[in-house]
């Protein structure tokens, strides 16, 4: 299965310019909301740890934008462009990140456990895999009261070997569940190369194992993963599901917080910078003519301001305090 | 008013719960096969009949489907998971640990979780991968509730207050004191039949039962054990007073009702079927004494399996089964 | 991927006569040894749950005729036809069974953890899937140590719905461990039919997603399993391992116990009865001239009788006793 | 003798024990990936270099390699599973809980499992799914040995005594502790390091140590909190006099040095880091006063975290991990 990875995005007259300008700004909110992390975290400002995705926006935007507001995601221990995809406000997320209370999970949850179920999604699950079998449950939850919703399940390409995967994959099969499980391939589990960890070289290639459909789709294209991920999303909604989607990418920083990733190789890294998504979307909507850069560095600015606005939101929010701690438990107290 | 075994209160209980509320739905392996078995020990024979969408049979995958069922939880239904041993159990830990106990937390409250998870326990000739009591494994996860019925009257009652119940609640259940009949009938079992309303009730959850009134001794069991405790107690008879407490309620305990009766006694004795190291009991012999130092007037004692792999060999298993011959010589040691 | 199921073995000039009746007297021994058991347990003089295999007793002696004496398996919770074909002794099975301390486990074990290193078994691990991780590792000792042992690792076709499958199978692919994974697919996982548990038309494609070869055979024919197996094994012995090989065979008794497996599809019944691996070979056999009727009935009788001696012996043979009760638990005690 | 940090320790001492014993191998997720980590906490960094064949870098799949290890031991190998936090070990239970601690019993006594499993615990700023203490979840499980080293000189000393001894041993090591450094160090941390001698040594599973001498009370902790709780004695002086043991051997305990200190003082405190619900402490007080019932002057109380999920806002975590603060409050108070 050669997939093509092009150098730009040939911008088709189907989609209007407003869309594609969304899609645009969602995926400059991933980078910049990352990269203003990645300083508040050097910089010793920001708890605990994070993971990035800087590189990957392409794939959380264009599949969050196929899909409803009341259709769910699942999400992972490198969970930030998805909650912007589905919608998160930069503010409630960098309350969250700074531990306070009125982030998105009272500070709770942190940067690995991002969510709003409001906004249709689930706390990211940080056990690799973890969240799989959640979605396979979700997704049976609209098959039995009969409602059209899907669920997107985010995943990298080493959760592929966990058994949780195999198992939420089996069970969305044979139920025919509305889950799109999305993988998106990295090329990396943390330091470990994929290429090291299974014999197969397209991931998509599981999904025969299932009896499912799966496709591999080059996921620094914001319109092909928009495409694929609507395509699977109506084949979910008219009980053909559940679909495997791999979606090729690369992460442009490090897995963790201060890691350099020199296990990256170099001429692997020459050709995953040179496809940067966002560039990608960019250059095909200047070179279609109907986007002027000037619009672009407005949006820049733009986005740039309401993270801003969210950092000094955040900065100055109340902590959590004692009374907090022993609060969210149980959803009945049973006091004995 | 009827006379039933655990198995048709917890049969009866499951339907009546599956009528009133369309959410309510089980899951789990050789479930409701036609022709088949009900569960391991026929709870749930003939259900699929009834409820032909609502009984779904599963892969042998306890890491998935228990997942699912917290995924459908999370959305709102309410499953019933039936996993076929307890020891099972262990292959789906993370999704009971790390998602279900934890995700209202995560979620700054605003996830529900209203799981309910079946699971029988207890050494029954079958070696020592079906025997295990599981029940330490789960008590120290905050975020779950835990019960053991130990008659018919509470196996459907706690049932039908798990179901109703927003939270996940365990239930562990002895496969001797089942009463299964037919093909999936045990050996050697102990008879838990009672007496069970036709109207609707519940046993609440976190609460503890006194079974026998006492003055000279407090014993603490559950399951099985409890039975064990009362026979017990009449072999100690007219000699020792004891009084038999079925804690019936793991996550939490019943520190009330315990506390009412060592004030009484004073001594304690707790029963527990499994390894005496890292069991229930320890978390009870550990809050009994931070919790009422000033009542104790004899060191809480236990009586527990050896710390052993449970045995095959029948003889070696009712070496390693606390029995009543060892409960009375603890109940004469402890108020001699 | 068509399988030729036939009606008869065609005995080629390949095989001596005296190796074929040494298959022949394996699964007449697994046979009469399943069927005296069967009858020991309903007259309730055998203790614990037994899984029986007969049916199916062409995979395991298939196999393991195959393999060399420092060759070993894992094996499941249907483990007795396994063991014999690896070289244990009705006798010590027998005295295991029996929960007798002579037996091959000291009683400790039972019928679900049978096995034997000295002759290549490890104890049966009755944990569906779980004896895959071990098979994987015991491989790779293989490996890491540059001897040429091959592990055989039976499990089910239910089995491969668990992670444990997906994440051993894996595992061998990317390190080519010496490992044939036997997958014994019986239709039936428990009560559940092998249909309703995956898409996936025959569990042999399943090796694709691991990049591993994968092959359907005939299971009841005792020959096609011994040279599928004996080709896999030199492929392992090479370094080109592992290898799935999945062996359609039938279960001609119930799951576990009393089970009258009414689940079975009476067609489906009719057609694997009438393909009795015995009977297959037998017939063989006899048609080709090479051996008479005679021969095979005193193979039988010779069977008969070292079985009942085998059950003498067990049933008088010591039980353990108190004293057994905690050794073997740890190889360095550390009594504090 | 050099000072070392306890992953300087470590890391030496599983070199030395590589050297010594071709057998000896490690095993886990990204431990020798060329420019990675090191495991996530550089346990093991650079030693593919020395040892490019016995450093096995694994896909994600927790369930599959900590089997593969189990299966590996029990050949006579002698791995070294690192599994990244020690919170994934829920995936594994069922090969540590149900294989590696049975095997031996399972077996009769024909099987050792020498197999070490490192899993770093503790709440470290990540959330509820990075943060757990999970040796209360392994103490209940026969077979299996415990321990966990707060400072270098036992951590190189446990280690070699683990890999070296023929039963399951599990070393839990604290992420505060360990003195990782570069990318991967840890903010907040305690030093731990310590004068580690040239030649080799062993420290002995099983024991116990004081760590600071005193006549008031026993402060029994592990860990992190062993640290917090020799602050706390030294918060306390010279009023009280506190004696301060760290048990470090979790299974089995070691009675006779915690006796003799009881022995001493009258008084019982535990410190632990977790839930107090089902902790190691639970069995820690409940054994001393089965033990010890006539020396103790006090009741057995427990220091430890809230009965919640470890929750990420770092002002909650620091309220959920027990301090020097608490500790030296309930010293005050058990001697008042
Ligand atoms: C069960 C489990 N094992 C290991 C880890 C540690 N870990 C966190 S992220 C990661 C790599 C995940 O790789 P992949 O699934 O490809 O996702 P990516 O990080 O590339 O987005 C690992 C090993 C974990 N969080 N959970
Ligand atoms: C993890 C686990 N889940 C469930 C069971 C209960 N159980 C025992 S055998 C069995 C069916 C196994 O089916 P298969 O793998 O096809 O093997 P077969 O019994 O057909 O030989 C089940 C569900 C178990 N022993 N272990
Ligand atoms: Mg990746
Ligand atoms: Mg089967």
């Amino acid at each position: 299965m050669e997939i093509e990875l092009t150098d730009s995005i040939e911008v088709s007259q189907t989609y209007s310019k407003s869309f594609l300008l969304g899609l645009y700004e969602r995926m400059v909110t991933c980078r910049q909301f990352e990269d203003r992390v990645k300083l508040l975290f050097l910089e010793g400002t920001m708890p605990g740890t994070i993971h990035q995705s800087q590189g990957q926006e392409a794939s959380a935007v264009g599949v969050c934008a196929a899909l409803n507001q009341d259709d769910f995601i699942t999400s992972t221990h490198r969970p930030h462009a998805h909650a912007i995809a589905k919608g998160l406000t930069t503010e409630e997320m960098m309350l969250e990140l700074f531990g306070k209370s009125a982030g998105c999970s009272k500070g709770k949850g942190g940067s690995m456990h991002i969510g709003d179920m409001s906004k249709g999604m689930v706390p990211a699950i940080a056990i690799v895999g973890g969240g799989m079998p959640l979605a396979a449950g979700m997704a049976l939850s609209f098959k039995l009261r009969q409602r059209s919703q899907v669920v997107a399940c985010f995943f990298g390409e080493g959760a592929t070997n966990e058994g949780a995967f195999h198992e939420a994959v089996n069970l969305a099969a044979i139920w025919s569940l509305p889950v799109i499980f999305v993988c998106e391939n990295n090329l990396y589990g943390a330091s470990t190369a994929y290429s090291k960890t299974t014999r197969v070289p397209r991931l998509s290639q599981r999904a025969e194992a299932y009896g499912i459909r799966g496709e591999t789709v080059d996921g620094n294209n914001v319109v092909k993963v928009y495409e694929a991920t609507r395509q699977a999303a109506e084949e979910c909604r008219r009980g053909e599901g559940p679909v495997l989607l791999e979606l090729l990418t690369y992460r442009r920083v490090g897995h963790s917080r201060r890691d350099p990733a020199h296990y990256q190789d170099k001429d692997e890294q020459a050709f995953w910078f040179g496809r940067d998504p966002i560039d990608l979307l960019a250059n095909g909507l200047v070179s279609s003519g109907d986007v002027s850069e000037a619009e672009l560095r407005d949006i820049d600015a733009r986005v740039a301001q309401t993270i801003e606005d969210a950092v000094t939101v955040a900065r100055e929010a109340p902590l959590p305090t004692e009374a907090d701690l022993t609060t969210d438990v149980f959803a009945m107290e049973l006091n004995r | 008013m009827k006379h039933q075994s655990i198995v048709e209160a917890l049969r009866e209980g499951i339907a009546e719960e599956m009528e009133r509320d369309p959410d309510v739905f089980c899951i789990g392996e050789d479930i409701g096969v036609p022709g088949g078995f009900g569960g391991a020990f026929t709870v749930t024979l003939d259900l699929e009949k009834r409820f032909p969408d609502r009984i779904l049979d599963t892969p042998i995958s306890e890491l998935g489907f228990i997942g699912a069922a917290v995924g459908a939880a999370m959305m709102g239904m309410r499953p019933i998971a039936d996993v076929q041993y307890s020891d099972f159990l262990f292959l789906a830990m993370d999704q009971i640990a790390n998602n279900a106990a934890k995700l209202r937390y995560m979620s700054g409250g605003t996830i529900k979780v209203p799981l309910v998870l079946r699971a029988p326990v207890g050494a029954t000739g079958r070696g020592s991968q079906h025997a295990q009591n599981m029940e330490r494994f789960f008590i120290g996860v905050p975020g779950l509730k835990i019960v053991a019925p130990s008659n018919a009257y509470d196996a459907k009652g706690l049932l039908k207050a798990a179901v109703r119940d927003d939270d996940p609640v365990l239930i562990f259940e002895h496969k001797l004191l089942y009463g299964s009949k037919g093909a999936r009938a045990e050996s050697g079992t102990t008879n838990a039949s009672s007496d069970v309303p036709d109207e609707d009730y519940v046993v609440p959850l976190g609460t503890a039962s006194v079974r026998r009134e006492g003055s000279d001794v407090t014993v603490l069991a559950w399951l099985l054990m409890l039975h064990e405790s009362l026979a017990a107690a009449s072999l100690v008879e007219p000699g020792i007073s004891a009084e038999v407490i079925d804690v019936r309620s793991l996550a939490p305990f019943d520190w009330q009702t315990i506390g009412a009766s060592i004030e009484k006694t004073g001594r304690v004795i707790i029963v527990e079927e499994g390894p005496k190291t890292g069991g229930v009991g320890a978390e009870l012999a550990a809050g009994i004494m931070e919790r009422f130092p000033d009542k104790l007037i004899a060191p809480v004692t236990r009586v527990a399996s050896a710390d052993i792999p449970v045995p095959f060999s029948p003889v070696l298993e009712n070496l390693y089964r606390p029995d009543r011959q060892r409960i009375a010589a603890a109940i004469r040691d402890i108020t001699s």
